[in-house]
């Protein structure tokens, strides 16, 4: 018997529960040409913001252990470009588009919440990126202001609002609460935690912009532990994410509390490493008998 | 459309010091493969991050591509052996857009090899009247390919650092020299950044149009993740291009160069 | 010319930068059977508490992607049995003793640091530790209970205090400020971060305290910024610390503002890889033609 | 005194499904090793931490380690190919000692190669008159060594979860009806933790002297990290001993064992 891999998350249908991370995946064009992106449960495009930003200066990324350092500073066209060039080409598939947006003001983000929540099924408003400074991670990194944009997306959004944490922060099931108490109807985490990398030839960090986030398989046990505090904390459903490579790693984070789990780094690696996972899924529960993801969702038992 | 093939090792090399040839099989490729576009190797399981080498010949279904070690993943590869597979993403970049009748080519230490395949492409076009190749390396010890460009171009000329072979000096110096002496029209170049930024330099003193190959460090090598950005301009306007995809050929001009 | 390797780390001469973190390296008995452990410039100890204790049930550790995941809980024989029976062992090699010290309560961290305030070089003070309840790292993620227990230790040590920071935090700077403002002589970053492995053929976390402090090379880039992050906030000296298991990455924690280094998890990988590590200093000191690490110490030159 | 060794493979093979020897070359290990210390391999650059793996046998200067697949390491280690390098830390730990006249080895699947060189050496040592095996695996196909069992002990006997070979069901059963046949001075066990706390059980049942090798999770392998513990009591005291230095092998009456 096939295993249901369908999700219903904060009320919207999911085929199945791998999507991809913002930020990797582009607006999706790019990797259409190695498979059907209706195979994916979801996309979360590219994060971005009011008017278009031209991202921060090269170099962008670093290689670390395990892991990359990204600088990218959110590139992006902007809300209205991304509506008019961008959407129409990832309507044409059947999976679900996250719009990611990143403000430097709390009206910011109300308004682009305004223009896309007729437009894509989910928002998920990004209160935690490192890369730029006035807005995103200032606003992550406390409950108050995090309850702040919450709260103002929500009053204008149609469609559910998942807000996305950052790991920098001293107690992350506080911070979800908070989004929570102020209406937010599911978090994604974790967005990259701060890192350095200093090119001993030059006496210089390798990214341009100092720092950068560090992301992939490194920071996978951190990530899982933040899942399951913070789905510890909450009733509202998770979306998680951090160093995700391979089907038992999204296991772990269904066991963590995960419903949904997103796809970022490893598309480096492998362009079709969500469909590598998904089947990874696919094949964990027929192996162990399970009609379908409620069986192993939040079910780690501490001891 | 890029492939993402897993290919097996026919041939490897140690062409020079710390320099390394590997020849594999994938016909895919070989057909495809325009002069200038790159692959996007995985080195291993240690590693998260393909690597960017360029290709530098392709013979019926055999590709090779030549590299410097540099680092974990360099290393990584220069240890393969005949009969290891490697995952390659490819091909990638736009390549070089081969015009005019007499083509110079100007490339430096690792930027030499995908100047190869540009040659025997321009030479196998029925417009091209002269390929000239100017070539530079730190030294002798570090010279490759040079049997290979003969054999391809109309001539070829050597400069290194050290002048233990060719023209003591830079290869950028050979250039100048050449331009006073014959007219191109068009200049390919690939190789260290402040090489590149000299040659658009001379390039523009001499109006000729030149197309430079970049690097910079790469996430997913296909567009997506916008971690490549090269700075380039447009009608005035500037703004990050992605050497993968929108590169890693363009036009010197339209490169915005920072100060030396 | 041979490069200077000693340093001047708060009025205690080292006779080089490199030191074995605590923890992971007993009470260096089992690693003197592979060399002397006088080539080492300091040794911090396995963390020590008042009482004995007899730390976490097993399994205490796990592996991640580049790093591990542990949980031991301050296992060890108490301050008295280690002053009794330890100390002499480590006093017959000429280099420096490093204690490092966690309390449940202020008193307990001052009576400790009063005992052991004649018998060794410096007093770590773990204010860090992520794997016990009370203790530990409840002190060190507010800036004041880290000032408190620094206060605390100052008014009764005779011997240089260094506090020993943890990652899981906001914003490392304030904390790291607050100790110095209390008093403390130096400061060591970082501790583990929490993490969490999940076995998915049981369901239960692979680590019997549910949840593990990670270390190791992926957290490498994390600590280097710490480390930078402290060090341009404060301008006591820092042992930086943090997934080190290379001359390279030794250096790059010099330029990011480190005076002495700590080597943890790499020792298991390699038992020599202090004196690699202290090799892999030298040379660079040499093929960069500098006289000592004065050079190179928070020489980042960031953009 | 543990070495840290960089030893030559000689031989691999796999000897049943999942499961391999190598055989490497050193003689410093072969020369000092006692039948229950294991070695700490490295397994490759993608792995922050050894494996713990016992020694199976050892011949001249020759070592062997026979092994299961389990998850990346023994994956890595069971790639290994005569004339890779390996990465040792060893011999560790304490190793069985050896009392009385007539042994009984038990042994059950991944437990069962350290159980060869126990009984090589207490063949070797005069005072024993009888080495009895009993050894449990899940199937036919798991089934290990038998040979070398056969030629080292006075007599083998094998149960299989299947009933595949020898007796159908766990090894245990063999154990309390062999008790019930003869005399045993010292029982050595080496398994899954179920099977040990059972054998402890009726060791303890029919008052026999039982050395138990316990398995745990480890960092660095020589008593320095405290990650490996194991409870244990001595009068009347528990605490937690370091299965890498004070282990693996204890007495069955010092571990505490978990319900099951
Ligand atoms: C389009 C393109 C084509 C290239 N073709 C060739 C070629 O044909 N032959 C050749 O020898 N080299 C070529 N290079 C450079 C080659 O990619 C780097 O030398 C290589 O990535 C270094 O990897 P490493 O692991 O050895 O070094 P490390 O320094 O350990 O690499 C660390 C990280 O930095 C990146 N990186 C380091 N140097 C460069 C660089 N110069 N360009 C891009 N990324 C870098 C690596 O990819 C990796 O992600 C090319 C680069 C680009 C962008
Ligand atoms: C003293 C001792 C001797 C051993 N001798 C043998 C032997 O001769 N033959 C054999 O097949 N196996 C032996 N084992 C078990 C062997 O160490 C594990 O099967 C192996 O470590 C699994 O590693 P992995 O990377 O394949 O699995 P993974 O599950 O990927 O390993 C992940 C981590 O858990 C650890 N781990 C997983 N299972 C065990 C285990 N059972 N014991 C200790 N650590 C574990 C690994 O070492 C590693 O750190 C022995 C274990 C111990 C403690
Ligand atoms: C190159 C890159 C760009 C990213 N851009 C964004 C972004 O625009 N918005 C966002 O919310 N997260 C962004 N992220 C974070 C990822 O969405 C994800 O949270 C993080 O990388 C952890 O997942 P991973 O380890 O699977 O990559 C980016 C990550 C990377 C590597
Ligand atoms: C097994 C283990 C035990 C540790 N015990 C202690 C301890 O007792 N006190 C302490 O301050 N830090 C302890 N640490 C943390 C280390 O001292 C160090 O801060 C951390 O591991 C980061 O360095 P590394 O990545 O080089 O291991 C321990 C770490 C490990 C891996
Ligand atoms: S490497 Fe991802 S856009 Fe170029
Ligand atoms: S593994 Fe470190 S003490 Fe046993």
């Amino acid at each position: 018997m096939k295993p249901d891999l369908t999700v219903n998350f904060a009320g919207v249908c999911f085929k199945n529960p791998v999507t991809v991370a913002s930020g990797t995946f582009g607006f999706g064009k790019e990797y259409s040409s190695f498979y059907d992106l209706s195979e994916l449960g979801g996309i979360c495009v590219k994060g971005l913001t009011e008017k278009g930003r031209d991202g921060n200066p090269p170099p962008r990324i670093a290689e670390t252990p395990m892991g990359i350092l990204n600088s990218v500073g959110f590139q992006n066209p902007g809300v209205d470009l991304f509506m008019e060039t961008e959407l129409p080409f990832l309507k044409r598939f059947d999976t679900r588009i996250i719009a990611n947006i990143s403000g430097n003001t709390v009206e910011e983000y109300r308004r682009m919440a305004e223009k896309l929540s007729d437009a894509v099924d989910i928002l998920e408003v990004n209160i935690s990126c490192p890369n730029i400074k006035s807005g995103g991670i200032a606003f992550g990194t406390s409950p108050e202001s995090a309850a702040a944009v919450t709260h103002a997306v929500k009053q204008v959004s149609k469609i559910p609002v998942m807000v996305k944490l950052t790991p920098n922060v001293t107690d992350i099931a506080s911070i979800a609460k908070a989004c929570e108490d102020a209406g937010a109807d599911a978090l994604s985490l974790i967005n990259t935690i701060l890192g350095m990398k200093i090119n001993i030839e030059t006496g210089r960090p390798v990214l341009r912009n100092n720092t950068g986030g560090l992301s992939g398989p490194a920071v996978f046990p951190i990530a899982v532990r933040m899942v399951w505090q913070v789905c510890s904390a909450v009733k509202i459903p998770v979306m998680g994410m951090g160093g995700i490579t391979t089907g038992e790693d999204a296991i772990e984070m269904f066991f963590a509390g995960a419903s949904l789990i997103s796809v970022g780094t490893a598309n480096f690696g492998d362009p079709k490493a969500p469909l590598k996972i998904k089947k990874g899924i696919d094949d964990y529960l027929i192996r162990k008998n399970k009609p379908s993801l409620d069986c192993i969702r939040g079910r780690l038992e501490t001891y | 459309m890029p492939f993402h093939l897993c290919c097996s090792i026919t041939e490897t090399e140690n062409i020079a010091q710390d320099q390394f040839s590997i020849v594999f099989d994938s016909v895919k490729l070989a057909d495809f493969v325009k002069a200038g576009q790159f692959l996007h190797i995985a080195c291993g399981d240690a590693l998260t991050l393909r690597r960017p080498i360029s290709i530098c010949d392709t013979d019926k279904s055999l590709v090779k591509v030549v590299f410097t070690v540099k680092g974990a993943g360099t290393r990584w590869l220069s240890l393969r052996k005949p009969g290891d597979m490697l995952d390659i993403l490819g091909p990638l970049g736009n390549g070089f857009d081969m015009k005019g009748e007499n083509l110079l080519l100007i490339g430096g230490g690792a930027g030499v090899p995908p100047l190869l395949l540009a040659a025997r492409q321009a030479a196998a076009l029925p417009q091209f009247e002269s390929v000239t190749a100017l070539l530079g390396f730190s030294d002798i010890g570090k010279a490759i390919l040079l049997g290979d460009f003969a054999a391809a171009c109309t001539s070829v000329e050597i400069a290194t650092d050290d002048g233990s072979l060719g023209r003591h000096g830079f290869v950028t110096d050979l250039l100048k020299y050449r331009l006073n002496t014959k007219r191109f029209d068009q200049i390919l170049a690939c190789g260290p950044y402040n090489m590149l930024r000299i040659v658009s330099e001379i390039a523009d003193e001499y109006d000729i149009p030149c197309q430079v190959s970049m690097e910079e460090r790469m996430g997913c090598g296909i567009g997506a993740c916008l971690t490549c950005s090269c700075k380039t301009k447009s009608a005035g306007k500037e703004k990050y291009s992605r050497v993968c995809a929108d590169g890693p050929v363009f036009s010197s001009r339209e490169v915005v160069w920072n100060e030396a």
